[in-house]
């Protein structure tokens, strides 16, 4: 078992680093949260600035366009991307983790050649369209019908957890296009582009706030036939594959985020006073959180839980490396265990904020950035996201107990 | 002994939780983000069923029931999600009559050690709903001290964690007039932390009532959720934490009855004022109750919020405002760290202990 | 509501308390732990001095040798004497807390009149045979068998957790009947008498080394008919009576102990010193483990659910007392959060007793009686006895969920 | 990066598993419990396979492999539950060919700090398997000491916890004669924590395979109990617990061999000699390892006896001895609390943080 840098490793970390750091300063600052439009355009800036240094689809094959770069070279790039304040996929999520790997596994050279290189420039962003409000983890039941009529599919229903929705260009869409198959068997994955009539986008706010999902009704719209990704009715086997790319490694850059937060949280710790201690043998005594023997320690356990996810997506890419992907163990493991570790991670986060929790927001506290608040709970609160959001913790246990410990499945 | 509610506390809770659905509910004051939006009419009838007023003599309005029967209505506003500084109104009460009787605001306020702030400046004050009151009534070792709410100079918190809990700034609060002495602060202290136990027990109650009614009707993989092992068991969970919580702040309140004015400062050996049993030392009630309820209400709201699935993770659903105001609610007064604390401090040698 | 003692519970409590200060001395030395003959003896001096001061059956009705005493002055004989160190039920617990209430309620009367008294007089001892190797949780699924044979039931089979067995005059005993009829329908209960030839009593070892439980083998055990309580294959109903006696109250002695048990595990914390670091801030530093915030901390959250506990008992009591016995609601919650509570404790006990957590008994520590660290673990281990006993914590939350929140049942 | 087994490693484990399933099954070593129950011949057998010699040169009879095969091995000795001063001999191998060889036994104990008895007197000392061992090492900041074991006056603890590691106290130990110095005690404290943790996740693996394997046959109400949603999400609780708890096992033993010995000591602001990845700080990766192998095993061993129901509770069935076995384990070289604090005190000011 290796972990250290091998030399080519290390020199990549280096020019990475670099690289970086030279142009995270051009990038210019981060938009102020909720403003979409002004985070599309930062986001499309950097992917481009990555794709001219040749960044962009750093694991991607290099027949698509990618840098074809090994599983440590991606994971160095993610890791130093963290560490350095960088801006993560955003607006490309979709088209990067989802629809890309997708394309590239199923689709036909024309589809290929004419999103691929569009999605790696930043040029066309993506949104999901699988989740229905009456559909969430019980998937397969999705009801948004596509009918044939000509060399179109005339497409009428309702999406929801559509992220991305309000930036989109195209939309990996799963539909019914036989309700009288199978449950499974009926299902078709199509492009949809956002431009054709019929399509109409919400914001959907959540407990969060402002957010980056929407609803999405459509009414008649018509994607053609060409647009269709697999075969008619195999899509749910498509959609498995766009899932087999989220599971495991999606949610990497979003550990390494939360890791460097509970670096903050521990900064911020050390100078925040702490306790109200009005009676009793603490009363007066001034302290920090960090003072606080359960308060620091609880942190140093949420670091090493969060440590303990960085190690197990190590192993996981080393797996999926030797073929077959992210096996469920793993992926359910992570999720499962890194949903945890977030909401521990808010929890801690309430304590150590304690009477300063109240805002979403920045604290206007003196001079400067302000007290960060806001964001640590509001990492709290994407806990749920993770718990809830791609096969709620309850599915997660349900796969691995079936699928990996062997236990009967539910009736 | 008698430890149950009678007729005549669940009367008092029916009566509130009628006129909270009809007067107070939770589509309409989830929106009351500022004074502006606040319905000052609906508060006022509240108050005019005596709700801030309970303890206090017929003489000044008031009903002269007990702490425990205030907890009682407490849960019931807690569990209705009802904004604004009612555990302030209940206070004040004592010492102004408008503000029991619902005509006019007050928040009160502990001040924050020395040492508190970021960079252990001291401070900044952190004071809700600044807009709507009158007074701002602070809280220290001292006494209690009143300054107009016009005189302090505070910045509004933006985006507040519990959209109806506006929250303000303040680098200092002006000294003020002195409206009472040590012992209205102690009790000022442990009646304010164990009504708002009392919200959060009622908050953690309803919480369940809404993720078993979701249950019971989402389906998924062509059965009620509500059917899923998993899911009852969550909810058997929450209703348990409930439960214990509501009994636990209805002990506390009971002793806090029953101690009377004479309440001790729970320290060190134990309590000893005749009492036989520790439980019934009103400090020690109140941090355990705190403990368990603040637990209680937002453990309860995530489970609703997971069993909720999607739905739960959207601003629409109530869910989250719950746990938004557990998460204010569990700082008031005293915190669940410093409660457990004092309930670890309350604790004495025990009896048959060889020495 | 109210908590405190009226004028008349305030007079019982300090006759109570004067007659334990007076009388615990008298009773002697608590014998050595698996001492069991000693150990019966023990408890059975003091039932008797109990009987003679009037204490025996302090709830049980006036007319059946009880005091006939109202809930409230059962909980003060219970607290006070918990305070006291005075000995529990021990070898009294099934013929008290058990058999004896079943036979108030369902027995004839010559069945009370020959067994109440000697069970009130802790002349005859119980032990229960409900619970069988293969019949858990599912104890409706329970096998030994009663084959009718002229005045005579004849019992084969066995049973495990059979509590305090070694000592017992006689036995409650749950024999199916019918074998023939629904699974709850064939069952009986029985009085069988210890001395009958073809009992074969076998001390069980438990996790927590020695202990008051055993396994019995029934082997063409002969049982006189009029021994038979309740109708013939209506036990289990009869055996449901038994059980309403013993959820929601049973515990409450047991849970008396453990909260002078917090008592006494914050007067060690106090006393002994804590933490190994060796490097780290704390390095060489001398502090108890009381000085610690997150074990103070969590001394306080363990004391803060035992106080709940003893809430939630007189909330239970108080509901019993309005008729129709302690509601589901109270019983199944106090039996899962008392579980928890305990399991919580023995983790705040390993973190006290650090790294002298290493033995079931005393350390001999200097001179004097030790450190009294054993106790604490056994407590630690005794929490599975409580989620797993009388219904799993499993089954407490199906309870709960089905009977109280109206949620589906199991399919 | 490869990170994860690779043939060697399983083939590794294999035959370890082979020979601890021929020469030291459950039903036999369970009843070691001192000296003079204790099998040595299964012992020198084990350590025939190097066992305890994996981390040493050729020269001393040993595999010259890494920490990490050396976790490997620890891992299926703690899946086993093989008793024994296991630790110990790993690391008295550096100094005794002996013991590494496994024809003598050593016990390691950390000295302990002024005022950490009780009455905060100092001492006593604890040492497990004193009846066993020819010598008694000890750890301290200034190095590791020798004395033989027949000079230490210990008193047996009765009714040891885990039966088979016998422990005794001492008032004191003598002086001795020193074998390392402070590099050497800081190695051992660091390579013993981790391969205890090894232990540790072994056994929180085993009583998931154990409890699954029940759940599996045992039935009630009908069917297997292993079919009720409860029990398999407990199971695959515990399931990710352990697979959590070997993977940061196995990452702390690399990052101690990629560290080489130029292992600083982890406080202050992070690690700093050339990494870029502060989580190859061996320091804080073995803390965080201990704080995550000792949940997972007491956790996994306490769902698995409750799975197992009144069988688990049966001193017969094994569970309870895996429970108690990590509770030992737990304190050994490090506790979690300690552990925690360590990588707390590991974590450094991100660098996109404002000033």
């Amino acid at each position: 078992m290796r972990l250290r840098d091998s030399e080519s490793d290390a020199r990549f970390r280096k020019e990475v680093r670099a690289w970086l750091a030279e142009n995270l300063p051009v990038l210019g600052p981060r938009p102020a949260y909720g403003d979409w439009p002004a985070k599309k355009a930062y986001d499309q800036r950097w992917q481009r600035m990555l794709f001219d240094a040749g960044y962009a689809g750093i694991d991607w094959p290099a027949a698509y366009g990618g840098r074809g770069a090994t599983a440590s070279e991606q994971l160095i790039f993610l890791a130093e991307s963290a560490a350095a304040g960088a801006p993560d996929l955003g607006v490309h999520f979709v088209g990067q983790l989802h629809a890309g790997p997708t394309l590239i596994a199923e689709a036909t050279d024309e589809q290929r050649d004419f999103h691929l290189p569009r999605i790696l420039r930043g040029e066309s962003i993506w949104c999901q369209g699988f989740s229905e409000p009456g559909a969430g983890s019980d998937l397969a039941s999705l009801r948004t019908r596509a009918v044939r009529d000509g060399d179109h599919y005339v497409v009428t229903g309702s999406k929801i957890w559509t992220s991305y929705g309000f930036a989109a260009d195209y939309c990996e869409l799963l539909v019914r296009t036989d309700p009288d198959a199978g449950k499974h068997r009926g299902i078709s994955w199509l492009i949809m582009p956002m431009d054709t009539p019929g399509i109409d986008v919400r914001p959907l706010r959540t407990i969060q706030g402002e957010s980056e999902f929407a609803e999405m009704f459509l009414d008649e719209v018509r994607v053609p036939v060409e647009n269709l990704v697999g075969r008619e009715n195999d899509g749910w086997r498509v959609a498995m594959v766009t899932f087999s790319f989220e599971r495991g490694t999606s949610l990497v850059r979003e550990l390494l985020t939360a890791m460097t937060m509970v670096e903050e949280l521990a900064t911020l710790a050390k100078t925040l006073g702490h306790g109200q201690y009005h009676s009793g043998p603490r009363a007066g005594q001034s302290r920090t959180a960090w003072d606080d023997d359960a308060i620091r320690r609880e942190i140093g356990q949420v670091a090493a839980e969060l440590d303990a996810m960085w190690a197990l997506t190590r192993r996981n890419v080393t797996r999926a490396a030797g073929g077959g992907g992210v096996p469920p163990s793993g992926g359910s493991a992570f999720k499962l265990t890194y949903s945890e570790a977030i909401h521990h991670f808010g929890e801690v986060a309430m304590k150590v904020l304690e009477r300063y929790a109240i805002s979403l927001d920045a604290l206007p506290l003196g001079a400067g950035a302000g007290l960060p608040v806001g964001r640590h709970i509001i990492e709290h609160l994407h806990a749920f996201a993770i718990s809830i959001g791609a096969g709620t913790s309850q599915i997660q246990k349900n796969i691995l107990a079936e699928r990996v410990l062997g236990l009967p499945r539910e009736r | 002994m008698h430890f149950d509610l009678d007729e005549d506390g669940l009367a008092l809770q029916a009566t509130v939780r009628d006129l909270c659905g009809a007067r107070l509910p939770l589509e309409t004051t989830r929106n009351w983000t500022d004074a502006a939006s606040f319905d000052r009419a609906a508060w006022s009838a509240l108050a005019g069923l005596g709700a801030f007023t309970m303890t206090q003599p017929e003489a000044r309005g008031g009903l002269e029931l007990g702490v425990a029967d205030a907890g009682l209505v407490f849960q019931v506003l807690g569990a209705e999600l009802v904004p604004g500084p009612l555990v302030a109104a209940a206070l004040v009460a004592d010492l102004d009559e408008r503000v029991g009787a619902g005509e006019a605001f007050a928040t009160v306020v502990t001040r924050p050690p020395a040492g508190s702030g970021p960079a252990r400046a001291g401070g900044p004050w952190v004071i809700p709903h600044l807009d709507l009151a009158a007074d701002v009534y602070v809280v220290d070792d001292q006494g209690v001290w009143r300054t107009a709410a016009g005189a302090v100079e505070g910045t509004p918190v933006p985006n507040p964690l519990d959209p109806t809990t506006p929250m303000w700034l303040a680098d200092a609060v002006p000294a003020g007039e002195q409206v009472g002495g040590p012992e209205l602060a102690r009790g000022w202290l442990l009646r304010g932390s164990v009504l708002a136990s009392a919200l959060l027990a009622g908050n953690a109650t309803r919480t369940v009532e809404l993720a078993t009614a979701y249950a019971k009707q989402r389906e998924q993989f062509g059965r009620v959720i509500g059917g899923f092992q998993a899911v009852k068991h969550l909810l058997a969970e929450a209703f348990t934490r409930a439960e214990v919580a509501r009994v636990a702040v209805d002990a506390a309140a009971v002793a806090l009855d029953d101690a009377g004015t004479s309440v001790g400062d729970g320290e060190g050996e134990g309590f000893d004022d005749g009492y036989a049993d520790p439980t019934f030392n009103p400090v020690r009630a109140i941090a355990g109750a705190r403990v368990l309820a603040a637990d209680a209400a937002s453990r309860n709201a995530k489970t609703a919020i997971q069993v909720h699935g999607g739905m739960g993770f959207t601003w629409e659903t109530t869910i989250h405002l719950f746990l938004k105001r557990a998460w204010i609610l569990r700082n008031a007064f005293t915190t669940p760290e410093e409660a457990a604390d004092t309930v670890a401090h309350s604790l004495a040698r025990p009896k048959w202990m060889a020495a």
